[in-house]
This record gives structure tokens, sequence and C-alpha cells, in this order.
């Protein structure tokens, strides 16, 4: 088992190395000066010429481009391009908002999502089947930000349950936990769509394996038969697409950060963009990258515990 | 009786496992060291049990893999050395069917497509005359000629076996790699395809390497035959030799446990104990002797060279060896 | 033994609705939706860029069915028109996906050994960016463009392709028909092509139909953050961004164009789950 | 052996007329037809058929494991000692499969649970039925595991079925079949997926443990040689019915059906040389076809006009009752029966 967990740590080092290269000479495509960009169309030349000197981008681009690793390797991020601020500080502010929002979700989506998609399998073509997965359907089909709208219409403005709140009234515990719910119930429901989904498809492949059948044989009964010996065999693909997942979860988190006016790194980015504020947007691709890489991580290990071939492996 | 194929010292060993990063990659010897021959018009039979590598030799022989060492000639051309251009000629001399009969025709063709594709791509047939050629080669195997329109899942697992043996003849080949061909088969139709196979064998003369585990399937359709145990050949003879009265203890167990239907010939003990060892990782000496009833200390050490008893070859240490006779085939 | 047989039969009939019906209508209205995109210049019953000062955020009328924007723009006509840079740019950029992202897989799961690693490798590095972020970034840097959002989006794509390609033909390879075609001297191309790609062409399109969806949504939340194509053109997304500000004074500004986007969505993913499982085997067999 | 014939010994198992249909394209077919046999302690009837004959539905039938939505026995009886399985609910099942009967199955590799260990499938059955807690379960699941021949037992009761091999896979599945000591065993192709040298060891195990057990044994395949050698009595199946049924010498010196016979002489034999073989021609009809009379009909030599117009019934053989064959040319001409009884 260390030495499967050592061996993944090492694959992740390139797929890095791939997402800080790919970062990089995306950004450098980026029409415009960024010295101009940052300075404004009308700055004289010699600022210019300075700012661009104290940025590095006289250098050639592979200098440029190694001491751009070389920075991020030391966990330097640069500035922002407009705040002149490290962007980790500003990055680590917002991060905690986020992140809750995330966990609130992924709890919401594995705790309503496992149960429904095993209900569903096990009650294969009755209704109850048709009606979970009508609504893991409707899940799928919801952009985040429209989802979000409706829950921001009904709840928040039309009910009043769950007011709005400027980003000072988080410092209050209670409000703070009061705000989490209508973003963290937009996310997490989508999720329990995707969640319900693939548990319904992947319990049913297992159900019609031949040890399902064996299990019965030796007279499991049937609820043991479809907790005990399904579902663990059905956990690789639901991992799997948890972990898939992620990517989508920090997209729609951006859309529900912006539809409910949170702090957090959705709302940074979308700052950062329409200031084309270049350097914030690296670091913060390269963030999410590395959010995403941990997941996968994560999602690796987790094969080896729910499955004894891997771990042998 | 001229020689048609002759198979010199092949050996293959795959890698297995990623090797990623210093991690160890497993090696598994395939093929070590095989040598036989088929004449012209024969039927030789290489006969083991799973994993003893008989699938690879015989896809060695058309390089579906590519052997790292030896030489296989077909009528004293090495193919192993040939080249792309010349290797693309001969594959019309040699063919080869499959076990699987669900696996072995592109589900997405039509019978007809299947068949012409061959044809066409390699002049043996025009635009104009292919079909004519596909019907024939149908009722060669005793399809209808309805057969041409139809996709594979529209026939049962022996008129799969038919058109795969169509496929085969499509290019007119003189020898012809069978791999198991009758073994996904019911024992009624079994005999179906194997008519099928000695009369094609008659009238068009040709050769077959026929690659089994069933040794009643290979005592009738061939004359000689090679066992194979963990990669090795371990005797090879007449058909009727080998299986009569069997030299090396591997083939004496083999005969022993392959059923036969008579109730007064109870086969409920067994012979030997125990799997066969893996071949990523094989046994010191003579790969058997962790099995073998009659294993003696030089077994454990020593692997026994190759020696002939007869009219037969054996590697086995029950039996004198000549000196300087080591790899005789 | 009735009481299965009752039970079996009900199951049965919803059943078949759903995998018919359900398949059927999203296929339906995926149609209807593309043919009024298509015909968006005859349909619309006015321009969708004309400003009328009158009818700034006029609520939905005989005249006007679903109602007017801020700048007294008729919203039926906006979603008619909106709805062709939605299918445009979803459907380009899948169909560049697909090829680029399948014939990587093919080429990934067929060759193997070296090619196979440095292929998927590549395409790991492409999956560990948030899509909809990558998207952001691409347009960003490229600018707000119908040709910069097709690429922007089609690049977030090609890795799903490539993986989903890879699988089955790894599948494929071990078939025998596949080492006969090898010994019938067809070219690795030819082995590609012919035998390959059309006993994997199923699973390419379910992923198509189910990613068309998702490239629509991508466009839509582009467009909502203001990455979409400028304005005035009309877009889904775009259209919900300037009705949001508005929403408590004319939710008809965001509810229309919501229910646009979700009704090809549904369409799109009716037909993606009827499409796979009618190519499932295990499931065709029932 | 052939002294169980004629013991008084009650069977374990009596299956009576039962038809097992499918549904098809929403239409019902049967696969197994009004089928009849029984068993008796420290038996072993072999059923033997090629793919499609319906014999491994027999089997799935009596374990009462065919799916809901896609089979249901229409008719008949089935009685494990004396109580009828079919009156059963499915909570009784569940105490009955894997105590007082077990079942194995043909495919070793995909038959065990991949992210369980052996030990723990072993025991987990004897928890289920006998209420064992998992000291003792393990305990007696490691003698079982001894019982099957398993080498060093003790340090391989925690391993994972991927660790095995399929011949060590059959044993550990022997192993969790008898764990409960069952009356009856169905063995379904329990070999066929293995090779010979290791075929024969389990044939052997099998066969010493029904000794040691007195257990009845069901065990089906498809191999007239496996018959041969592990059978006392043979029922052969084809198109859903059982259509001769012998003590296991009788079958193999006088095969009466045409189709036994056939299947007899169209089989190559390693034990012969080179022999004239007798394919059967045409192939085995869908179980969609109906057909009024005989399903082998078509194929056979000795067809006569009532073969296609009706079923015959299963009659004796030269005056055998042991012996019975459906065969309106070979077997004993119903007529006498319906006199003599």
């Amino acid at each position: 088992m260390l030495a499967y967990t050592l061996k993944r740590l090492l694959v992740a080092i390139p797929t890095l190395l791939g997402v800080l290269t790919i970062v990089f000479f995306l950004v450098r495509v980026a029409p415009g000066d960024p010295a101009i960009v940052i300075l404004g169309e009308n700055a004289t030349q010699v600022a210019i010429d300075q700012l661009r000197e104290q940025l590095g981008l006289n250098k050639p681009l592979m200098e440029q481009y190694f001491s751009f690793i070389g920075a991020i390797a030391q966990g330097d991020f640069g500035r922002s391009m407009i705040s002149n601020q490290p962007v980790l500080t500003e990055v680590l502010r917002v991060l905690p908002y986020t992140l809750e929002l995330t966990a609130a979700s992924l709890i919401i989506g594995i705790v309503l999502g496992l149960p429904l998609g095993v209900i569903a399998a096990r009650y294969r073509n009755t209704w109850i089947d048709f009606s979970i997965r009508f609504f893991s359907l409707l899940g799928l089909s919801f952009p985040a930000f429209i989802s979000a709208i409706l829950l921001l219409l009904a709840f928040a403005i039309e009910l009043r349950w769950f007011p709005v709140i400027g980003e000072a009234a988080y410092a209050d515990p209670v409000q703070r936990l009061r705000a989490l719910i209508l973003p963290s119930l937009n996310l997490g429901l989508i999720m329990v769509a995707y969640i319900t989904r693939v548990t319904r498809s992947s319990m049913l492949t297992v159900i019609s394996e031949d040890y399902i059948r064996t299990a019965r044989a030796k007279g499991v009964p049937a609820r043991m038969v479809i907790w005990r010996h399904t579902l663990r065999n059905a956990l690789i693909p639901i991992v799997t697409v948890i972990g898939l997942y992620l990517g989508v979860l920090i997209g729609n988190s951006v859309l529900t950060e912006m539809v409910f006016n949170r702090p957090g790194l959705g709302k940074l980015i979308v700052i950062a963009l329409n200031a084309r504020d270049y350097t914030t947007l690296q670091a913060m691709l390269v963030i999410y990258a590395f959010f995403i890489v941990l997941a996968n991580l994560i999602t690796d290990l987790l094969y080896g515990v729910i499955d004894p071939k891997v771990r042998h492996q | 009786m001229t020689t048609l194929l002759d198979v010199k010292n092949v050996s293959k060993t795959f890698v297995v496992g990623k090797g990623f990063m210093g991690s160890r990659k497993a090696k598994l010897q395939a093929l070590h060291d095989i040598s036989f021959s088929v004449g012209e018009g024969e039927s030789f039979g290489i006969v083991g049990e799973s994993g003893c590598g008989k699938s690879t030799a015989g896809r060695s022989i058309l390089r579906l893999v590519e052997p790292d060492a030896g030489q296989v000639f077909y009528q004293g051309e090495d193919l192993l050395t040939a080249n792309r251009k010349r290797m693309r000629a001969l594959r019309r001399e040699i063919q080869i069917i499959f076990q699987d009969p669900y696996a072995s025709l592109n589900p997405r063709l039509t019978i007809g497509r299947t068949l012409a594709e061959p044809m066409l791509l390699h002049g043996v047939a025009t635009r104009r005359d292919v079909e004519e050629k596909i019907q024939s080669v149908l009722a060669e195997v005793g399809l209808p000629p309805q057969a041409m329109q139809k996709y594979p899942h529209e026939f049962s697992g022996g008129q799969r076996q038919r058109i795969g043996i169509a496929r085969a003849l499509a290019l007119d080949p003189r020898l012809i790699i069978a791999d198991e061909p009758v073994s996904a088969l019911d024992v009624s139709i079994q005999a179906q395809v194997l008519q099928l196979m000695e009369k094609l064998q008659r009238t068009r003369r040709l050769s077959f390497v026929f690659i089994s585990h069933d040794l009643g399937v290979v005592r009738h359709f061939c004359r000689q035959v090679a066992v194979m145990y963990l990669g090795r050949i371990v005797e090879k003879g007449s058909v009727n030799d080998v299986f009569e009265e069997p030299l090396h203890p591997y083939t004496q167990a083999l005969r022993a446990a392959s059923p036969v239907p008579d109730p007064r010939a109870k086969i409920t003990v067994a012979k030997i104990e125990g799997d066969a060892a893996s071949a990523m990782s094989p046994p010191s000496g003579c790969h058997f002797h962790p099995r073998c009833p009659k294993a003696m200390d030089i077994c454990r050490r020593e692997y026994p060279a190759w020696r002939e008893v007869g009219h037969r070859g054996v590697a086995c240490h029950l039996y004198p060896a000549k000196a300087g006779d080591a790899h005789a085939a | 033994m009735s009481a299965i047989a009752a039970e079996t039969r009900l199951s049965r009939l919803g059943r078949l609705m759903w995998r018919r019906k359900a398949a059927s209508v999203g296929a339906i209205v995926t149609l209807l939706v593309i043919v009024s995109a298509i015909l968006a210049p005859w349909l619309a019953p006015y321009d969708p860029n004309e400003q009328n000062i009158l009818l700034n955020l006029a609520p939905p009328s005989d005249e006007y069915l679903l109602g007017n924007d801020t700048y007294g723009r008729d919203i039926l006509s906006r979603i008619l028109w909106g709805g062709r840079v939605s299918l445009f740019v979803g459907v380009s950029s899948i169909a560049i996906a697909m090829i680029v992202g399948g014939l990587l897989g093919i080429i990934a799961g067929y060759v193997g050994g070296r090619t196979d690693r440095v292929i998927m490798a590549v395409m790991d590095v492409l999956l560990s960016f948030p899509s909809l972020v990558m998207g952001l970034l691409v347009v960003a840097v490229l600018g707000p463009t119908l040709t910069n959002l097709i690429i922007a989006i089609a690049f977030t794509a090609i890795a799903p392709f490539a993986r989903i390609a890879r699988a089955p033909t790894m599948a494929v390879k071990q078939r025998d028909f596949v080492e006969a075609g090898r010994a019938l001297g067809f070219s690795d191309l030819r082995i590609m092509l012919v035998h390959i790609l059309p006993n994997i062409m199923d699973e390419i399109l379910v992923l198509a139909s189910l990613w068309l969806a998702t490239a629509i949504r991508t466009e839509a939340s582009l467009s909502f953050i203001g990455l979409g194509v400028r304005p005035p053109t009309a877009t889904w997304g775009g259209m919900i961004r300037d009705g949001f500000e508005n929403m408590l004074d004319a939710p008809w500004l965001v509810l229309f164009p919501s229910l646009a986007i979700l009704i090809i969505m549904v369409a799109l993913n009716l037909l993606g789950d009827g499409l796979r499982d009618a190519t499932d085997p295990k499931l065709r067999h029932e | 052996m052939s002294d169980t014939l004629n013991s008084p010994l009650q069977p374990v198992l009596s299956v009576e007329n039962i038809t097992t249909e499918f549904r098809i394209n929403g239409a019902w077919h049967p696969a197994v037809r009004d089928l009849s046999f029984s068993v008796k302690p420290n038996e072993t009837l072999a059923i033997v058929g090629e793919s499609g004959c319906g014999k491994s539905i027999t089997a799935l039938s009596v374990m009462r494991l065919i799916s809901k939505t896609q089979g249901r026995i229409s008719s008949g009886s089935i009685r494990l000692q004396g109580r009828d399985l079919l009156a059963c609910s499915e909570r009784e099942m569940e105490a009955i499969r894997g105590d007082a009967m077990s079942m194995i199955f043909q495919e070793p590799m995909t038959s065990l649970n991949p992210v369980m260990t052996i030990g723990d499938q072993i025991a987990e059955s004897l928890r289920y039925h006998r209420g064992l807690s998992r000291r003792q379960a393990n305990a007696r699941a490691l003698e079982l595991l001894e019982l099957v021949k398993i080498p060093s037992a003790p340090s391989r009761f925690k391993d994972y079925p991927h660790q095995f091999s399929g011949g060590m896979r059959q044993r550990v599945m022997i192993a969790m079949a008898l764990a409960c000591d069952p009356q009856l065993l169905l063995a379904d192709e329990p070999t066929t997926a293995l090779d010979v040298t290791i075929q024969v060891q389990i044939l052997a195990l099998l066969a010493e443990l029904k000794e040691r057990t007195g257990m009845a044994m069901v065990f089906i395949t498809h191999n007239l040689g496996v018959v041969a050698s592990i059978a006392d009595r043979v029922a052969v199946m084809y198109g859903g019915r059982i259509i001769e049924e012998a003590p296991v010498e009788q079958l193999f010196d006088r095969p009466t059906h045409p189709y036994t016979e056939a299947l007899l002489r169209s089989m190559p034999r390693v034990d012969r040389d080179r022999s004239e073989l007798h394919p059967i021609p045409g192939q085995v009809p869908p179980i969609t076809v109906r057909t009024p009379g005989c399903r082998y009909a078509d194929r056979c030599p000795l067809r006569i006009e009532r073969c296609i117009r009706e079923v015959p019934p299963l009659a004796p053989v030269g005056g055998n009752p042991h012996h019975t064959a459906r065969c309106w040319v070979r077997a004993d001409l119903p007529v006498q029966e319906s006199i003599a009884s």
C-alpha cells in the first residue's frame, strides 16, 4: 500500500508540471502588453519599460518559464497586477468560504445521492426508480447559475428564509452558517443527481455479477446482498465520478458564488477576469489544478482501500 | 512428404507490468526453445493446458506475436526476417482460425464484406468476380449464398465458426493455424466443424497447426503432436504413440485425466496434485518437478535435455540422453 | 404468481415508456429546438436587436408574448436568435472535440506503449483544469468571439472523448477479428478506421449527446459571467445576465431564457440516456 | 453404487413436472418442460446436455434463483425432504439456500466476491444459518478450508480471491457450499472452466466429500466423459426435457434415445484411434420455436410421423423401470404401459 501511495504521488508530479506549462503559455499568448494593462493606455514609455523590467518580461521566454516554475515550487504565486498584493494572501483569505461551500455540497451529494442510487437500483423499473431517475435527470440538466437564481428568487426573495448577506456579516458564525445553506444546497443537489445516476448504474452492473448469485445461493438475506456484497463492489465507479466531478463542482461554485454574491475563489476569479489581472488568473488556475490533482490522488488511494487487487499490485 | 513449415528454437518473453519509475518489470517466458515441423498436407497438434504457451506458439508463426529468438521457415524462407512487403505477400499463404466464434467476426460488417475485404486487398478477386468467389467459398464451408447479406449476430456459434474458416480460406492459403477451433462449440457441432476441416484438408491439401487443450480432438484430427508445459515442448511424436504410451510424466497425467465416456474407466483419482506454476516464476530444473510423482534429485537442479526415444522426443530425465543430442528436433 | 406477473407488467410498461417514449421525446424536442434556431430569422416576430424605450421591461403581452427587456427588445425573438448561438457553439465545439479526442483515444488505445502513455499523460493534464475555469481563461486571453468560444469549449472536452474512445479501443483490439485483420495483412490505419472505429462509435455518440448538453451549459455559463459573444448579439446566458439586475421587477427576463436552456438540457439528456440504454449490450437483452 | 437404486431411502430432492418459462419479446417460452427427477442421499445424478437444453435452468429453478422479472416456474412441484419449495416465501428460501441445499457454479474466477476475504465468505453462511459468533464461524471456516485441501489453509484465510488459482477458487466455492452440511449439493458445470489435470482433482474431491457426508448431488455438465467419472445415474436433456434417464453403466452400454446415441458417436475420444465421427446434423431449435412433437424430431434419422405430432412420454426401455427414454421408436410403447398400470 505504501509503495502504491508513493507511486501515485510520483505520477502526480509530471501532471502538475504539465499544468504549469499550459497555464504559463496560455497567459503569454494573451494579446496586449501586461505592463500596459496594468498602467493603462496613457502610461509613459519609461514607466512601461520600468514595469516590464520589474515583472521580468524582458527576459527570454524560457527563462521566464523556469523562474515561473521555480517560484511556484517555492510557494510564490506572484503579485496581483491590480492590487500589487501577493496573490496567495488574497486566495488564502477567501479560500475557507469556498472550501466550506464545497465540503457542504460534497456531503449533501454523498449522503443523499448514494442511498437514492441504491434504492433506485434495488427497486429498478418500479415507480420508485422512475421518480428518482426523473429528479436526477432534472438535476443533471440545471446549469448551476439558473438553479441558483431560482433558489434565490424562491427562498431568499419571495419567502425571505435565507437573506443574502454582505461579506462583513460572515464574522458571525450563525449568519455564516445560514448563508451557507442555499448555495450549498444548490451545488449539493446537482451533485446528488450525478451520484445517484452513477450509483444506480454501477449497482445494476454489479448485481448481475456471478458472485452476487453466489451470495444469494448461500442464503445471504436480500438486504445484505445489496448493502454488504453489491455496494462495496459498486464503489469504484462511484468514487471515480465523485473525483472527476470536482472539476464541475469548482466551475459551479464560481457561478454560485456570483449569484449569491458570496466571497470565495469564484468571486475572486471573476473580479480578476474583469480587471484582466493575468497574474491572479494564472495563479488561481494553478491552485485549482492543484486541488484537482490532489482529488485524483485521493481517488486513487481510495481505489486501493476498496479493491484488494489494486492494493496488491 | 515435404516439409512446409519448420519452426526452430523459437522463444518469446513478455514483459508484464508498466515498470513505471523503478518498479520491477515482471517477465513471462511464454515460449522457450520451441521446435517442430509440419509437412505438406499434414495436421500437427499442439496440446497443453491454459497458460502453457500453445496459443503464443501459433501466433508466433504468423508474427502476430514477434518472437525474440529462433527461426520460422516456411518453404525454406525465414518468416521472422521477411520484410514488411514480403510478409504481406506471405500472409496469403498462412491463415488463422480462432476459438471464440463471437469475437472473431467484426459485428459491424456483413459476411460478404468480411470475406470481400481480404480478397480485394490482396487482388485475389476483382470487384467484378468477388461475389462469385465469395459464393463459392461459402458453399465450400456449407453456408447458403444468402449468408452474404447477413451480419454475424444472425448466425449460431457453429455457423460463425464456418464463416471464420471461410475467411481463412479467402486468400487460398496452404497452412492454417487453428487455435482451439472447436473448443467453444457443443459436442454435436464440434463434430460438424471437425468434419468440415477434414474435408478441406483433403480437397485443398491444406496443412494445419492445430492447437487444443482437448486430447480427444487432437487424437482425432492430427497425426503428429507436441505436448507443451509452461512454455516448453516436453514431448513430441505421433499421436498414437504419445497418447497410447506417453513417456513424459506430465503427458501421462494429462492422458489419465482426460475424461472418456466410459464408466468403467472412472478417473476420480488424481494422478498429480497441485496447480501448474506461474510462467512468471517457473520452478528450477524441470518445470514439472513439483507435481511430478517420479521426480528425482536431478529434476530439481537441471532442465532435462531433449532426447530421442524411438520415433519420439521427450524432455525428461527418466530416459537416457544421448550425448550431443541436446536440441535435435 | 399472479401478483408477480401484475407487478412485472406494470414495471415493464414503465420501462417501455421510459426507454422508448422518453428517448423519442428527447429526440423530438432537440430537433424542434434545432429547427427553430435555424428558422429564427423567419420565426422571430421582431428584430431581436430592435430597441424600443417605450417597452422597457414590459411584461408579457399579446403582442410581445414573452415580454421585453431593459432596452425594450422582444424576448421571444431574442430567445429564438440566442438558440442559434448556443447550438452553433455547442455543436461545433463538440464536433471538434469528438474528432480530435476520438482520434487521439483510438491511437492511444490501439498503438499502446509509449504513445499511449504520452497521449494519456497530456489528457490527464487537460483533465486537471476545471472545465469552466479553463474556458474562462481561454476566452479571457483570446477574446470573447464566437470562434474563441468554440475553441475554448472544445479544448475542455477533448480529454473526455479521448478517454471514452481509448477504453473500448483497447477492448476491441483484444478481439480476434482485429487479430484476423492483421493476419490478413490489413494496415494499422485500415484496422483502426474500418474495424475498430465502427465498433466504438456507439460509446462516442452517447458521450457526444451528453457533452453537447455540457457544451451548451458552458456556453451559457460563460455568457452569464460576461465572457460570451459580445452584446448586442442575443445569447441565452447573456440574457439571463442582463435580466439578473432586474430580477425583482421583471422576473420574466430571467425565467424565459432559463426555461429555454432547461428544455434543451432535459431533451439532450433524455436523448443521451436513451442512446446509452439502446447501445448497452447488457441492458439490451432484458 | 447401484445398490442405492433399490435402497428404500426417501429421495432428498424430488422434482415433479416443473415447467420454467422465460419472457422473450413479451411472450412466455418454456426453457424447461414438464421435468421430473429425484435424488437420494449419497447419490449423484448427472444432468447432461448441450448448451440451451435447460440443464442450468433446472438447477436455478430448484434453488429458486430464477430472476422474477425475467422468468417463472409456472407449474409443478419441487420438494426438498418433503418440503414444497415453490410454496416457500423468499425469506424462507433464504434460510434454506446455503443450509439444507447449496450450489456451486461454473466460473470460479467470477463467482467469488473480489472485495471479501475467502475466510469471511465461508464464515458468512455459518453466521447467517447457524448464528455462530465471528470467532466460532472463523474456526469452522478454517476447518472447511482444510477439508477441501487448500495447502497451508491458516495462512490463506485472509487472502482475497484474486490471489488464488482457478482450481483453488473452486475448492473455496465447495467449502462455502458445504459449510452448513447440506443434504443436497447442486453443481453446475463446476469443472468446465478448469484444466483437465485440475478437473480430476475437483471431481475426486467432490466424490470423496459426497461419500463422507452422504449428501445427494446433482451434477450438471455437458461432458459425457465427466458424467462417466462421477455419476451414479444420468439424465440426458434436450430441448428442455429429459429424454433419457438410466444408471450410468446402462446409459453408456445401451444408449437408447437416438440423441443420446448420436451424442456419444459425435464425441472424439482420446482412448480410441482416429475413428469416424458422426456429427448430428442441424441445430437445436431455439426456445422461441414451438413444436408439437419431439424436439429432436427434425434431426432424428429414426423419425416417424408420430414424432412430429406428439411428445413421447418417458417410458421404460426393455422393460427396465430404471432406464427410461422419451422415444416413440425405441422406448417401450406406452400402450403397454397403460395396460400395465
